[in-house]
C-alpha cells in the first residue's frame, strides 16, 4: 500500500479503526467520545461502526472511568481511554501512577494493564491555564507507563497501533494544534519502531531535540538557521518511555551541541532529563552546554499573544541556535 | 417588594443575563474574542432567582457556563466582555478569559473550566465563614455533567457533616457536551442524592424564576443557620455546548420543545398577565439593556490587549520571588560562552 | 446443603481467617514480617458469607485489611504469610506485601493501599464479562472509610448505568484508622447513597454470617443479572488500625461491647444450639485450622528472601524494554571518564 | 533562646503550634490530626490545645478537603493540610495543580491561596509501592507551587514557619525516615533564608547537592570520602520552588564536580533539573560530567532488602564519589 496525505486526526482514527477491527477486546471509553465523536473529533462516525458495546460514553467521572479501564485491561479488555484534556489527568494520576503503572510490579509479574490512555495537550486554542498544559513530565517520572507523543501523521498512525498491541499501559499524548495538520500516512510503513528516536532532518552543527508538536517549530527553526548557513539536526524522540538515549548520544557526539526544546514549562520538565543524560553521556563531545528552549514557568494566559508567548517557536530555537553555533547574540540577550 | 416587583427585577436580571450572552455570541462572530471555548447560558437565565436571593456578603464559585451567573451578582459588563475577549482591564488582566473570571469584591471565587473544581472552594469559604463567626453563605454553581464528578459527594458530605453554610445549585440543563443527563446519570432524582448524604435537597422548574427563588431563599436561610442543601435547577441548554457547537447530537424537535422553557418569556407572560408591567414598558427595558450591553461591547472591544511583559506577574504574590523568562535564562547560560 | 452444613463451612471459613490473622501478627512479634503495616481482619470474619456465596469464577478487589478476604476465597495460608514476609515464593515475589497481595488464578484481582483504590477495578472487570457475555461477577470489597472516597459514586454511578455484574461490598467495622464512621459520614445509612445512586441497597448484621450469606447470595444474583448493589455489613475492628495501634481513641467499654458483635462465636453458638456440631468437634476443628496455619507459618519464615536482582523484573512484561538499573547508568557515564 | 535537642517530629509539632498561637486563621485539617494525633504523630495534642475548630479530622475524601483548603485559603483562613502520604497526591492534583497553584494567575491577581500542604514521603518502612514514593517532581514542575524539603531538624522548624506566612501555596514534603532523628533546635535562629541551599559541608573536591533524607546520607558518603583523602561539599536545597541554583553554581565553579542525590526516581525525576542548570551554568568550570545518583526507576518493593536497593545510601553516594574524583572504579562497574 502507498502513502495518501491525511491529518493527524485522520490518522489516529484510522488508526483505532484498524486496530478495532483486528481485535475484538478493544473498546474506546471516555467522554464524548460516541455520539459527538470525540471533542476533537478523533472518534467521529465510531459509534455507528462499532455500536455501543465497543465505543463507550462515560459520564464526567475521570477517576471512575480511568480506574474502570485498569480492571477491565486486568480482565480482558484492552481499553482506550480517552482523557479529553491532559489537564485533567490530575483527577487520574491515582489511578495512573498508583494503579495502571504498578500493578504488574506490585502483583509479582501475575498480570498486566494493557490499556491506552490517550490525551491531547498543549496551546494555541486560548483554552487558558486549565487546558493548555503539557503534563508529560509527570507520566514520564513513573516507572511501569509508557508514553507516547507523535509529531507526524505517519507516527500518530503507527504509534498508537504499536501501542493497541502491547502488554503495558501507554499514555498517548497528541497535541490540539495538530489534529487538523495535513501529511502523509503510509499504513504498511511505520516512520520507524516503536522505542526509536528518528532523524527527522541530518545536520552537522547542532542537533535539536524534540517531541509532538515542538518538532514542527524545529524543522522550520532548522530552515531558518540553514539560511544562516547553519546545518541543525532535528531529531524526534517520538515516546519518552521508552526513552532512545542512543540515538540522541550518537548525534550529540558528532555535532558537538544540542538544543532541547518542549512546550512544557522548563522548570522539572522532561527537558532536564534530556539535558541531564545529553551531558552525562556526552560530556566530552560538547562544546557548549546542552540549552533547553521551553515553555515559561508560568499558567498559560488566555489572551492570544500572551499565550504564544509562553511557549517556544521556531523563532526563538533558530535564534537559540545562532546563539550557540555562531555566538550571534539575538536582540533579546541581556548584556 | 411585592411579587410583581420581584418579578420585574428578575426579568430584568434575566433579560441582562440573555442580552450579555448575545453580545459574547457577537464578539466571537467579530473575532474578537479570546479563543473559542464560549458556553453561553441562555436558557438557564433563572439562576437569577438564586443570585438575588444571596445576600451582598455571599460568596460563589461558578464553572465553565457562568457567565450568565456573574452578571447576576453585578458583574461590570464591560469588564467581562473585556476578559473575554483577554483584555488588559478584563476582570482577569486578560489572563483568565471566560473560563477563569472571578472577582473578590463582588465574592465571585472564581469560574472553573475543570467539571466540579470550584465546588469544592465553596465548602472551603463556608468552613471560613463558619470559623470566623461570619453570617455568610458560599454558593457552589455547577452543572448536571459535575453531578458524577466524585468530589462533589466528599464535599456534599463534608458539608453536611460539619454544619456548613453552603448551597449547592445544579443547573441541570439536560447535556453535559453532548451527552443528555440521563445517558450520563443512572438515578435522575438529584435530591435524593442530597438527602442520602445528609443533605437537603430539592428540584425546581428553572423556567419558573419564581419557584426557583422561592427555593433558593428558603434553602439558603437553611444554610445560613449550618443546614446545607442541594438545589437542582432543571432547565434547557438552548444552544450548543460551546459557541460552535451545533448540537448534531440531538434533534430540532427537542431543541424547540426545550426552548419552550424559557424562563425569560415566561416571566414576561406572567408579568403581563399579572399586570406587573405592560409590553411596552418591558420593551423598553429590553431596549435599555440592549443598550448597555452594546455599549459595554463596544468598549471591551476598544480596549487594549495586555502588555507581554505582564505575563510574568502574578503568578507568586508580588513580593514574592518571581519566575525567570526563558530569555533571561538563556542569555545566563549563553553569555558566559562570549567569554 | 443444609443449614447446618452451610453454617458449619462458615465457621470453618472464618476460623481459619482468624487463625491466619492470629500467625500474621505472631509473625510480626517475631520480626519476620516485611514492614508493621498489617491490618487484621479480626471482627469481619463474616466477609466468608460473601466468599462462600461467589462462584469460582467470579473475581474480587480488596483493600488494605483484604487477607480475611483473600483466605475465605481459597488462598494458600503459607504462600500469603510468605507474601507479607517479603519472601520470593510469597504471591507477588515479595513485591507487594501484605497490602498488595493478588492472585490471578483465584479471581482475586488485587488488594489495594489506596483506599477506595481498587473499587473502580472491580467495575471494569465486570464491564468486562458482561462484554465477553461471561456470567460472573466481580465483587469489590473495601471499608467504611472508603464511603467518603469520591471515586466510590463515580464508580456505583458508571455499575448502574451500564448494568454490569458488580457488588458493592462494603465492610463497616465502625473505623478509619482513628475515626469513628459516625465522625466521618453525616448520614450513615449508607444503603440510601446506593438507592440515589440507582442501585440495590442493603445492610446486614455483620455478627450474622447467615444473614451476610444470604444478602450476598441474593445481591450477586441480581449482580449476575445486571443489577448491581451495595452490600454492607455491620462490624466491628476488633484490634487497632494497624498492628501496632493500641487504639487510644476508643474506650475499653466500647471495645468490649464491640467484641462481642463476634460472628465467630456466635456462628459457634447457633451451630450448637441448632445441633449442627458438638462443642468437641468444633474444638476439634479448631485445632486442626491452628495445626494448618501453624504450618503456613513455619513454612512462611523458612522460605528464602527474593534475590536482589528481581527487583529490576515485573516492571514491565518480560518480552519489553526494561529499566536501566542505576549502577549501570553510572558505568556508563563514568567508564567513559577513564578514556 | 538557645538551642535544645528534640526530634525532626517534635520541630514540626512545635512550628505547628508556635504558628497558631500567633495566627488565628491557621487551621489544620486532614486525616487523623485531630483524636488519632497524626499518623506519623506531628499533631499529638494538638486537638486538646486547639479544639475542634482548629483541628480539623476529615473523612478520607482528599480532593474534597484539600478543595476545601483551597477555598478556606481564599475566604481568610490559612488551612495546614496533612496528606497523610505524599503517595495519595495522585488523588488531588488537580486542585493542588490546576486551583491552587494557578488561582492568583487565572484571577489576574486578585487573590491568593496561602495554604501548605504538609504530607511525607520516602522509603524505610516496607510500606510498598504505593506508600514509600518520593513526588516532589510533580509539584516542582508546577508554577505557583513552593515546594520545601527540610532535612534537619532546625529546617522542619523554621521552614514550616516560614511557610505559614506565605501569601501562596507551599507544598511541604516531610520524610517518613526522618521523624525520630534528634538533632537540635533553635526557635530563634534559622539555618538560612528561606529560598537558600545551603551548604552543609564543606568541601574542594566535589560538590553533593540533596535535599531531605538524601542530606544525611550525602553528610555520611562525606564522611566516607574524607577517609579516601576526598574533600567534599554537601549542599541542601531546602527548597525547590524557590530554587536557589547560585548556591550551586558558586560551588561546583569552585569544586568543578557534582554528584545530584534525590531518593525520587532518577527519569524525570528533579535530580535532572538539578543536573541541566548545573550544566548550564558552570559548564566550562565542570571536569566531569554532574552526576545523578538517584531512585531506580521501579515502583518500590516491599521486601526490606529489595527496598533499600532501590533508593540510594551513603555507600552508593561515597563510590560515586571516588569515582569521579579518583577514578577508582567501584565493584559494580561495568568493564
Ligand atoms: C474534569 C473535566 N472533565 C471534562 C471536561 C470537558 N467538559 C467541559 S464542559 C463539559 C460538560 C459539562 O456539563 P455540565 O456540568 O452539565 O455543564 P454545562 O456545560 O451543561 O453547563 C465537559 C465534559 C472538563 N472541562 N473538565
Ligand atoms: C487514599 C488514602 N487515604 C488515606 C489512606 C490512609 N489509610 C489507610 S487505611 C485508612 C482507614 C481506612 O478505613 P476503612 O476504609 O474503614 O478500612 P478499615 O481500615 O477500617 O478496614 C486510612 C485513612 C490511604 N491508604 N489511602
Ligand atoms: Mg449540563
Ligand atoms: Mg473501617
Amino acid at each position: 500500500m502507498s502513502a495518501v496525505e491525511t491529518t493527524y486526526r485522520e490518522a489516529l482514527r484510522q488508526a483505532l479503526i484498524d486496530a478495532m477491527e483486528q481485535d475484538p477486546d478493544i473498546v474506546v471509553m471516555g467522554e464524548e467520545v460516541g455520539l459527538y465523536g470525540g471533542a476533537y473529533g478523533v472518534t467521529k462516525g465510531m459509534l455507528e461502526m462499532f455500536g455501543p458495546e465497543r465505543i463507550l460514553d462515560t459520564p464526567i467521572s475521570e477517576p471512575g472511568f480511568v480506574g474502570a479501564a485498569v480492571g477491565a485491561a486486568m480482565s480482558g479488555l484492552r481499553p482506550v481511554v480517552e482523557l479529553m484534556y491532559v489537564d485533567f489527568v490530575g483527577l487520574v494520576m491515582d489511578q495512573l501512577a498508583n494503579q495502571a503503572a504498578k500493578i504488574r510490579y506490585m502483583f509479582g509479574g501475575q498480570i498486566g494493564v494493557p490499556m491506552v490512555l490517550r490525551s491531547q495537550g498543549g496551546t494555541g486554542r486560548s483554552a487558558a491555564a486549565q487546558h493548555s498544559q503539557s503534563l508529560e513530565a509527570w507520566m514520564a517520572h513513573i516507572p511501569g507507563l509508557r508514553v507516547a507523543m507523535p509529531a507526524t501523521i505517519n507516527d500518530a498512525y503507527h504509534l498508537l497501533r504499536h501501542a493497541l498491541t502491547l502488554p503495558d499501559p501507554v499514555v498517548f499524548l497528541e497535541h490540539k494544534g495538530l489534529y487538523t495538520q495535513k501529511g502523509m500516512l503510509d499504513v504498511s510503513k511505520p516512520d520507524g519502531p516503536w522505542g526509536k528516536a528518528l532523524v527527522r532532518r541530518p545536520g552537522n552543527d547542532v542537533t535539536i531535540v524534540a517531541y509532538s508538536k515542538m518538532v514542527q517549530e524545529s524543522l522550520i527553526a532548522a530552515d531558518m538557521l540553514a539560511a544562516e548557513g547553519i546545518s541543525a539536526e532535528v531529531i524526534d524522540l517520538r515516546t519518552l518511555n521508552p526513552l532512545d538515549d542512543a540515538t540522541l548520544v550518537q548525534s550529540v557526539r558528532r555535532t558537538h551541541r544540542a538544543i532541547v526544546v518542549t512546550e512544557a514549562h522548563q522548570t522539572g520538565g522532561f527537558s532536564a532529563e534530556l539535558s541531564a543524560r545529553l551531558h552525562e553521556l556526552c560530556f566530552d563531545h560538547l562544546e557548549e552546554p546542552v540549552v533547553r528552549v521551553a515553555g515559561e514557568d508560568i499558567p498559560i494566559p488566555v489572551s492570544p499573544a500572551l499565550e504564544r508567548g509562553s511557549v517556544p517557536n521556531a523563532q526563538l530555537i533558530a535564534e537559540t541556535g545562532l546563539w550557540l553555533v555562531k555566538r550571534q547574540a539575538p536582540g533579546w540577550a541581556a548584556e | 417588594m411585592t411579587d410583581n416587583q420581584l418579578l420585574l427585577a428578575l426579568y430584568r436580571d434575566m433579560r441582562r443575563i440573555r442580552s450579555l450572552e448575545e453580545r459574547v455570541s457577537e464578539m466571537f462572530v467579530r473575532s474578537e474574542t479570546a479563543g473559542s471555548m464560549l458556553h453561553l447560558s441562555i436558557g438557564e437565565e433563572s439562576v437569577a432567582g438564586v443570585c438575588r436571593a444571596m445576600e451582598a456578603k455571599d460568596s460563589f464559585t461558578t464553572h465553565h457556563r457562568g457567565h450568565g451567573i456573574f452578571v447576576a451578582r453585578g458583574a461590570e459588563p464591560s469588564r467581562m466582555l473585556a476578559e473575554i475577549a483577554g483584555k488588559a482591564n478584563g476582570y482577569c488582566r486578560g489572563k483568565g478569559g471566560s473560563m477563569h473570571i472571578a472577582d473578590m469584591g463582588l465574592g465571585h471565587l472564581g469560574a472553573n473550566a475543570i467539571v466540579g473544581g470550584g465546588i469544592a472552594h465553596a465548602v472551603g469559604a463556608a468552613l471560613a465563614y463558619k470559623r470566623k463567626k461570619q453570617k455568610r453563605v458560599a454558593v457552589a454553581f455547577y452543572g448536571d455533567g459535575a453531578m458524577q464528578q466524585g468530589i462533589l459527594y466528599e464535599s456534599m458530605n463534608l458539608a453536611a457533616l460539619w454544619s456548613l453554610p453552603v448551597l449547592f445549585c445544579c443547573i441541570n440543563n439536560q447535556y453535559g457536551m453532548g451527552t443528555r443527563v440521563d445517558r450520563a446519570t443512572a438515578n435522575l432524582a438529584f435530591d435524593e442524592r442530597a438527602r442520602a448524604f445528609g443533605l437537603a435537597g430539592e428540584i425546581v422548574d428553572g423556567s419558573d424564576v419564581e419557584q426557583v427563588h422561592e427555593a433558593a431563599e428558603r434553602m439558603l436561610a437553611n444554610a445560613r443557620d449550618g443546614k446545607p442543601g442541594l438545589l437542582v435547577l432543571t432547565c434547557y441548554r438552548f444552544y450548543g455546548h460551546a459557541r460552535m457547537d451545533k448540537s448534531p447530537y440531538r434533534d430540532s424537535a427537542e431543541e424547540e420543545q426545550g426552548r419552550r422553557r424559557d424562563p425569560l418569556q415566561s416571566a414576561r407572560d406572567k408579568l403581563i398577565a399579572r399586570k406587573g408591567a405592560g409590553a411596552e414598558s418591558l420593551d423598553a427595558l429590553d431596549a435599555e439593556i440592549a443598550a448597555e450591553m452594546d455599549n459595554a461591547l463596544e468598549q471591551a472591544i476598544a480596549e487594549h490587549l495586555p502588555d507581554i511583559a505582564t505575563m510574568f506577574e502574578d503568578v507568586y504574590a508580588p513580593d514574592q520571588p518571581k519566575p525567570t523568562p526563558l530569555r533571561a535564562r538563556l542569555s545566563a547560560i549563553l553569555s558566559e560562552m562570549t567569554r
